[in-house]
């Protein structure tokens, strides 16, 4: 077969010198590396006493925000679910009745949000789709449980609590923190419209 | 009745096949261990303090599991294949002196089972018979894989025992004996084997390997080639017998080379510090253990190390290269021994 | 040998096999020949042994199947000359009840897998394939996944609500859902 | 059990052996049924498809920005190169305009990713041989590397990195630091890894005629990547179809001599090395580079807008749906790229009817391609052979059976 | 010391029966490694211990190794095996039989005078033989050299697979 | 000390397995297990001679038994290689397969 | 197929019974074989695809699954004591997944790691298995595509703790053969 390019370089050495031959040199050499790895520190993160720290933006389980006044983000639009390529996310929308607005920020609002863990590969394209910033995926890992009922995971695991919120700051870029400081914008105004 | 020595005998007995059993045991730790330090890993560290109690949950979960007994397979011989591998295994400690013997009230204990002139060939009979554990159980599991295991291991087995007696018949040729107890004694003082037979010592430190099936001879288990190799279709405790088998081959062996080429309980210079004869025994046991224990650690650093052979490549090494060698290495000591003048 | 422009391919190969080739097109980067089942394989005898253009690699093969189209299957293949660093794509359309082609086995061994899944999955059969059996799905499957009339989904699921996906036949309890809405 | 055939004519007798589907040496999962002389193999009949997932018809039913987690599972050794070979074909679709940025980030990507799939070949070559040490040192550094997808993308094997038109997101500070580590640091390692095996005669006699396959009947057999050039064929995608940027990097393409599994074994190695120096030129010329920004192209139709905007934009709000949706408009037509993949040519041929989803997505699978040489190789040789020329052959099941 | 003489011999004549019975093959080796367990025994009733562990590693450690090795290799079951005829059956139990009657009738009338006590003979003991092999029986375990030189060439030959 | 066993019993036991080898051999059509017969043959004159040899104080009997050996070993060699070769050649080790020079 | 298809009236696996319920009874005897059998869980890697790369993750040095005294693979069903099933099992591999499990001996867990293993994941397609509890009964899930090391130890720990719970009867009780028979085994 001719060169297509002329850029190629055979890189085998087939022939073996006599110290190659007899062994022993080699295995030595491999018995050196091997024993100085033996008092070499291990690299072994201990895991459920020890943790190794996960990079900010990574995939691990969803969380539903609530915006900075305790009301749900999420306007049940639905982009998630249609992103979704493992079909995971379950939603039922819901109007929003008069004196929910603490509870929900837009007028629609799902009132059932599940989604199957068992199901999602965290893909983190339903984070993306979502238009309101509403879903994450944070450095929290979905457990492992006995029973398959147990992934679906309903509004009650997903929705952050109001008390413990999940810190998803890393994930935002720097232009959508800059945005939500400016609190003159329609967007970021909603708090004021209830009072 | 049983006499003293007899009731002497029989503690004896008892004591080296329980210290066998519990280095066997922990042998099987240390591997982990050793592994995984070499592999910049910790090894099991959850079963008690580091997993010290990791052997004794392998050995109760292995009674306690489902014994499996193919219906195809005989049921009689599946069953004997273990039970002969683990016999053998341990009927081998029955030579090998452990120390030079304490003498308390004026009777002399002997540190070894039983001194039969002919140790060496004790050792060969009964290493020679172990492989038919191995042939009979992948014989009888009747599974491809299995027999193809067995027959890899008969084959090997066969082959380096060769290499093997004639790498010592060299050392017996200098020697004159082939009691155990008398190759330790003549090495006294540092005049360890080793020094006069280098080669013989590394064609038997390669059987050794070969005959132990451990890496680079483990083909009879090769787990990337033939899944289990002769057990696979073995479960429990006759499982827990082949494994343990193999971790008690390597501590005869290491023991065997530790006397025939390393002096045994034999350390020099000590006999100048220490004059109490008792006390100067038992630090030759723990020198034996010293030494037996370094080459456990060898066999475990060899199979981390290094890829695992061929079958056919293994038996080229065996017949054509360790076989003319070490006719080769008699060749030598007779010539040097003529040399010497030693020959009567 | 200087590398062959396609204009010198397309001349040669219209003066070999004159009417069977159909159109010649260019597809981005790519020149796409539409052949006639009857020279499926000559093409690619003809340019394998042809000593100027050397088309020796077999890039990849695979089925097509659209049902609007008059001929709804075709068989695609892509040659490559590595020599001259030219890559070309045959198609060629057959209609549904015929979906017999000759095989390219017997000028690249490399085909006979790519055709064994054309027919697993669309049901060509090939003329001359030394093994023509199914080879991804199970060999009792009873019909040809890849057909635009297939569905994808594997009717056994039932831990999602089909009725968000356009799907009609839902098993999915939309009233337990409601119920934990209280 | 029967352990034997007699065929018809002849009056000897040979071993069957079934080897997989669940054999530990497969390493994923298919069938080979060995006829067998003693422990030489006479013939082999393969039986795949034991993971076969409908990636063509699914594709067919996915818009194609939710086809990049169905890549991820292609060659899940290398996950990346496949996510930015999609890409690069609807890009190719769309006519889009990369920017050089993008396109040295994407070299520094999936070079680190082809880095990822030698350790797991080669060191796997390792293990079937019995040296299970080395892959542990080696996998260390694909752990490292894992460390960095996880910083750009945030996941470790099944990345879905990236997006059409670019990346997702800037790779951060983090990301800068580890991949220079590495750079600077996996050539020891690397050489330690060698040392282990490259010289050992015991390595040398296992691998060296073991599987063998001459270069013209790897050509009939369309073989590509690593394995053709270890038959001594210098054809690599990224120097004969240049693609994101290759034709500015040098580096060589390396040759083995007859196809064996040590050939195989080594023109991988000698790709790390020249994976590393490829990594190394993309980092001095993003150094040179005026453009310090862009991670993505300008492509409103199929990049999703920046969320504040999406917040702030009604238009913007509505390409954010539209694309979400899938519902922007594409180009009719049909495309077909192919980038090297860790185990060779990797192409997409990708019809477009305009429509959100692909009309008909065929994968060039290269382990597909040229895994049914397998029985062919390993004919005359022994069942060691046949388990170390199915490891250096990287057969990955999940881009074999897709 | 009778009683296990009895116990060897019960054994070992036993095992002998079972080799020739057995079915399977396998069987046979099995219990032919049994047998000659029981000889390694007698020998060493005998204090022929050198020759004792001599038998066991060549008998059982080698040769049946090697039988047992052919077995499994060509895969040889039970089913493999036709009996013989029954008249052939009967045929051969009755002369083998009768060469049984015929040589216990021969030994029987046979002078058997043993001097010394077998168990504490010297003869067997390493050293003893040795000189005896190598000083009084020098040429003939030099020419056994040659006949295994000769037959390892043979089997080499004949296992050694044309070339297709 | 225990008391001799009388050299007689010797023979009678390597009598019987003698018989019993040759049994074997008339009766059974595997030639393995013909040839695992012959062994057993062997051995009972082994036994035999061990017998002789230790009653007489005699080491040239045990010397025999030795070279007994070294003969039955290179002979199941070879031995073992025919019967493989046969079994190659016909795919059956029956004896009476083996009627060739039979006329 | 249609085979699987009847078989989606199983809904979901039931839990393991006996470790909770009647019949459970720790004695100390249960509580000391339970330690020993969950520090020393040999497991079957059943590794098909892409979980099977995370299980490589596991065992290497950085997370070191030999930690739990399980480094030990037994590719040989008869030996192991958990099956681990990481990756897509597709319909043509049911069988011989159910197979293997049938082979193990008593007792034996199952793990079925990753989505595709545990309900499909996103292969929702004409050839994959819907999950695995489909043919036989799984005691632990652990969800991702693919799961971080950490959550295949998470898993594992899981199994721990089933195992270590387990009274001796469990694998005799009429539930435990009544949820095998479900899936038709024995």
């Amino acid at each position: 077969m001719q060169s297509l390019t002329n850029r190629s370089r055979v890189v085998v050495r087939k022939e073996m010198t006599f110290a190659e031959k007899i062994y022993i040199p080699a295995i030595l050499a491999g018995l050196r590396i091997t024993l100085k790895h033996f008092f070499k520190k291990s690299v072994t993160v201990r895991y459920p006493e020890e943790k190794r720290p996960f990079s900010a933006v990574y995939r691990g389980q969803h969380v539903l925000k609530r915006d900075e006044y305790g009301a749900e983000c999420c306007t049940a639009c639905g982009l998630c679910a249609v992103a979704c390529p493992a079909e995971a996310i379950t939603m039922v929308a819901a109007e929003r009745e008069p004196g929910e607005e603490k509870l929900y920020r837009e007028e629609k609002y799902a009132a059932i949000y599940e989604i199957n863990m068992l199901r999602c590969i965290f893909c983190g394209l339903c984070e993306d789709a979502c238009p309101k910033e509403a879903i994450f995926l944070t450095d929290r890992l979905v457990p492992a449980f006995n029973e398959r009922g147990d992934f679906i995971y309903g509004k009650d695991k997903l929705v952050e609590p109001v008390d413990a919120r999940i810190d998803i700051s890393k994930r935002q870029t720097d232009a959508v923190k800059e945005f939500k400081t400016h609190k003159e914008l329609r967007h970021n105004r909603l708090k004021e419209d209830l009072d | 009745m049983l006499s003293p020595a007899l009731l002497y005998t029989i503690l004896l007995i008892v004591v080296v096949l329980g210290i066998t059993l519990f280095i066997a045991m922990y042998s099987t730790y240390a591997e982990r261990k050793v592994a995984a330090f070499m592999q910049d890993r910790v090894g099991p560290d959850r079963a008690g303090p580091f997993g010290i109690f990791q052997p004794v949950a392998d050995g109760i979960k292995m009674f306690m599991k489902e014994e499996i007994i193919p219906d195809v397979s005989n049921k009689w011989l599946f069953i004997l294949g273990p039970s002969i591998a683990m016999l053998t295994a341990c009927m081998t400690s029955a030579v090998i002196p452990w120390g030079k013997g304490l003498t308390i009230g004026g009777t002399t204990f002997p540190m070894q089972i039983t001194d039969v002139n002919i140790g060496i060939l004790y050792i060969f009979g009964v290493v020679s018979i172990g492989v038919y554990g191995i042939m009979i159980g992948g014989w009888a599991s009747n599974n491809k894989y299995s027999l193809l295991g067995a027959l890899r291991a008969s084959s090997q087995m066969i082959s380096y025992e060769i290499a093997m007696g004639l790498s010592i018949i060299a050392l017996i040729m200098m020697t004159g004996t082939l009691s155990l107890k008398e190759i330790v004694q003549q090495q006294a003082e540092g005049h360890w084997n080793i020094i006069y037979q280098p080669l013989g010592f590394l064609i038997f430190l390669v059987c050794a390997f070969a005959e132990t099936n451990r890496t680079p001879f483990d083909l009879p288990e090769c787990e990337t080639e033939l899944v289990g190799g002769y057990h696979t279709e073995y479960s429990s405790m006759k499982l827990g017998f082949y494994l343990f088998a193999e971790y008690i081959n390597m501590f005869i062996s290491s023991a065997v080379i530790s006397t025939l080429y390393f002096g045994g309980y034999q350390m020099p210079f000590i006999a100048r510090f220490v004059h109490d004869p008792n006390l100067l025994s038992i630090l030759g046991t723990v020198f034996l253990f010293a030494k037996i224990f370094f080459f456990i650690f060898f066999f475990m650093w060899i199979r981390w190390t290094v890829p695992r052979f061929r079958y056919d490549q293994l038996m080229d090494l065996g017949w054509k290269k360790l076989i003319p060698l070490s006719i080769l290495n008699i060749f030598l000591t007779g010539l040097i021994m003529w040399w010497m003048g030693n020959v009567k | 040998m200087n590398k062959p422009d396609i204009e010198q391919i397309t001349d040669a190969l219209k003066k070999e096999f004159g009417d069977d080739i159909y159109a010649v097109s260019q597809e981005y980067d790519f020149p796409v020949f539409i052949i006639s089942k009857k020279v499926y394989v000559q093409v690619a005898r003809y340019l394998y042994d042809h000593p100027d253009f050397q088309f020796t690699y077999l890039t990849t093969s695979c089925g097509y199947h659209d049902p609007k189209a008059p001929l709804p299957f075709a068989m695609m293949y892509q040659l490559h000359s590595l020599v001259h660093n030219i890559r070309l794509r045959f198609k060629s359309f057959t209609p549904a009840n015929d979906l017999h082609y000759d095989s390219l086995t017997a000028v690249f061994p490399a085909a006979n897998w790519m055709e064994r899944e054309a027919y697993d999955f669309y049901g060509f059969r090939f003329n001359g394939h030394p093994d023509l059996r199914r080879i991804l799905n199970v060999d009792d499957m009873d019909y040809f996944p890849m057909r635009k009339e297939y569905p994808v989904e594997d009717l056994t699921r039932y831990d999602k609500d089909d009725t968000l996906f356009g799907r009609k036949d839902s098993n999915f309890d939309r009233e337990r859902l409601m119920e934990h809405k209280k | 059990m029967d352990t034997s055939v007699t065929l018809p004519g002849e009056t000897k007798t040979y071993t069957t052996l079934n080897l997989g589907p669940t054999h530990p040496a497969t390493h994923g999962i298919f069938q080979n049924v060995l006829k067998m002389d003693g422990e030489v193999i006479l013939d082999a009949q393969q039986t795949i498809g034991y993971i076969h997932r409908a990636f063509e018809k699914l594709a067919e039913h996915k818009p194609f920005y939710q086809v990049t987690p169905l890549t991820d599972r292609l060659n899940y050794c290398s996950s990346p190169i496949n996510n930015i070979g999609w890409h690069m074909t609807v890009e190719k679709l769309i006519r889009a305009e990369i920017p050089r940025r993008v396109e040295y980030m994407r070299v520094i990507i999936m070079e680190l990713s082809r880095i990822t799939d030698h350790i797991i070949c080669n060191s796997v070559i390792g293990v079937d041989t019995g040296a299970m040490t080395g892959f542990l040192y080696v996998f260390q550094w694909r752990e490292f590397i894992y460390e960095i997808y996880e910083e750009i993308c945030g996941e470790r094997l099944t990345t879905n990195i990236g997006r059409i038109g670019g990346f997702e997101r800037d790779f951060s500070e983090t990301a800068w630091r580890k991949i220079r580590h590495i750079v600077k640091e996996l050539p020891a390692s690397l050489k330690e890894f060698e040392k282990l095996l490259v010289r050992n005669r015991i390595f040398m006699d296992r691998t060296i005629g073991c599987g063998p396959i001459s270069a013209e009947r790897a050509l009939a057999f369309s073989f590509s990547g690593p394995n053709l050039r270890a038959a001594g064929v210098d054809y690599d995608v990224r120097v004969m179809n240049p693609y994101s940027s290759y034709q500015d990097f040098s580096f060589e393409i390396p040759l083995g001599t007859n196809g064996d599994t040590y050939d195989r074994f080594m023109v991988r190695e000698e790709e790390m090395w020249q994976s590393l120096d490829i990594i190394r030129q993309a980092l001095d010329k993003l150094d040179t580079l005026d453009d310090k920004t862009s991670f993505h192209a300008d492509l409103p139709d199929f990049y999703l807008p920046p969320k504040e905007e999406v917040y702030d934009s009604m238009e913007a709000l509505i390409y954010h749906f539209k694309i979400v949706m899938g519902e922007t408009d594409v180009p009719v037509g049909e495309v077909y790229h192919c980038v090297e993949g860790g185990n060779g040519e990797l192409g997409f041929w990708l019809v477009s009817d305009g429509g959100r989803q692909a009309f008909r997505l065929h994968f060039r699978r290269p382990c597909f391609i040229y895994y049914q040489a397998y029985p062919e190789m390993i004919r005359g040789g022994l069942l060691s052979d046949a388990i170390l020329t199915m490891s250096s052959m990287n057969v990955i099941a999940g881009e074999l059976d897709a | 010391m009778l009683s296990i003489f009895y116990f060897l011999s019960f054994l070992a004549i036993l095992c002998a029966l079972m080799v020739v019975v057995s079915k399977n093959p396998v069987h046979s080796v099995l219990y032919l490694i049994l047998t000659f367990f029981a000889i390694a025994g007698h020998y060493v009733l005998l204090n022929a211990q050198f020759l004792a562990a001599v038998h066991v590693i060549v008998y059982a450690g080698a040769i049946m190794v090697l039988f047992l090795y052919v077995i499994m290799m060509l895969n040889l079951n039970a089913a493999v095996e036709p009996n013989k005829k029954s008249w052939l059956k009967i045929a051969a139990t009755a002369s083998g039989g009768l060469l049984m009657v015929v040589l216990v009738g021969i030994f029987r009338s046979a002078v058997t005078s043993g001097t010394g006590n077998p168990s504490q003979s010297q003869v067997g003991l390493v050293h003893n033989l040795g000189v005896a092999l190598y000083r009084d029986f020098m040429r003939p375990f030099e020419v056994s050299s040659i006949l295994f030189l000769a037959a390892m060439v043979g089997a080499v030959m004949l296992g050694k697979k044309e070339i297709h | 000390m225990f008391s001799a066993i009388p050299l007689n019993y010797y023979i009678i036991v390597s009598t019987l397995i003698f018989c019993i080898g040759v049994l074997g051999v008339l009766f059974r059509r595997n030639a393995i297990v013909i040839f695992m017969c012959i062994e057993l043959m062997l051995n009972a004159i082994n036994l035999l001679l061990v017998a002789f040899s230790s009653f007489h104080g005699d080491a040239a009997g045990q010397v025999f038994v030795f070279f007994i050996m070294a003969v039955a070993a290179a002979e199941v060699a070879v031995g073992l290689a025919i019967l493989t070769m046969i079994y190659r050649n016909t795919g059956s080790v029956d004896i009476n397969f083996l009627s060739k020079l039979k006329w | 197929m249609t085979e699987l298809q009847q078989r989606t009236t199983v809904k979901l696996a039931k839990s393991p019974p006996g470790y909770e319920g009647p019949g459970f009874f720790a004695t100390s005897l249960d509580k000391v074989v339970g330690l020993a059998r969950k520090n020393s869980l040999w497991p079957l890697p059943f590794a098909t695809s892409c979980c099977g790369i995370e299980f490589m993750a596991t065992m290497a040095s950085t997370y070191d699954f030999g930690r739990f005294g399980a480094e030990r693979l037994s590719f040989s069903p008869r030996q192991a004591d958990l099956l681990m099933i990481m990756g897509t099992i597709a319909k043509k591999m049911g069988p011989v997944l159910r197979q293997v499990y049938e082979q193990m001996a008593e007792p034996r867990w199952v793990l079925s790691v990753g989505a595709c293993a545990s309900s499909g994941g996103i292969f929702d397609s004409y050839s994959v298995l819907q999950g695995v509890d489909h043919i036989m009964p799984v005691d632990v899930y652990v969800p991702g595509c693919a799961p971080r090391p950490e959550q295949i130890l998470e898993g594992i720990l899981n199994i721990q703790k089933l195992v270590g719970n387990e009274s001796l009867r469990r694998r005799n009780s009429p539930e435990y053969k009544a949820l095998l028979a479900s899936y038709g085994i024995e």
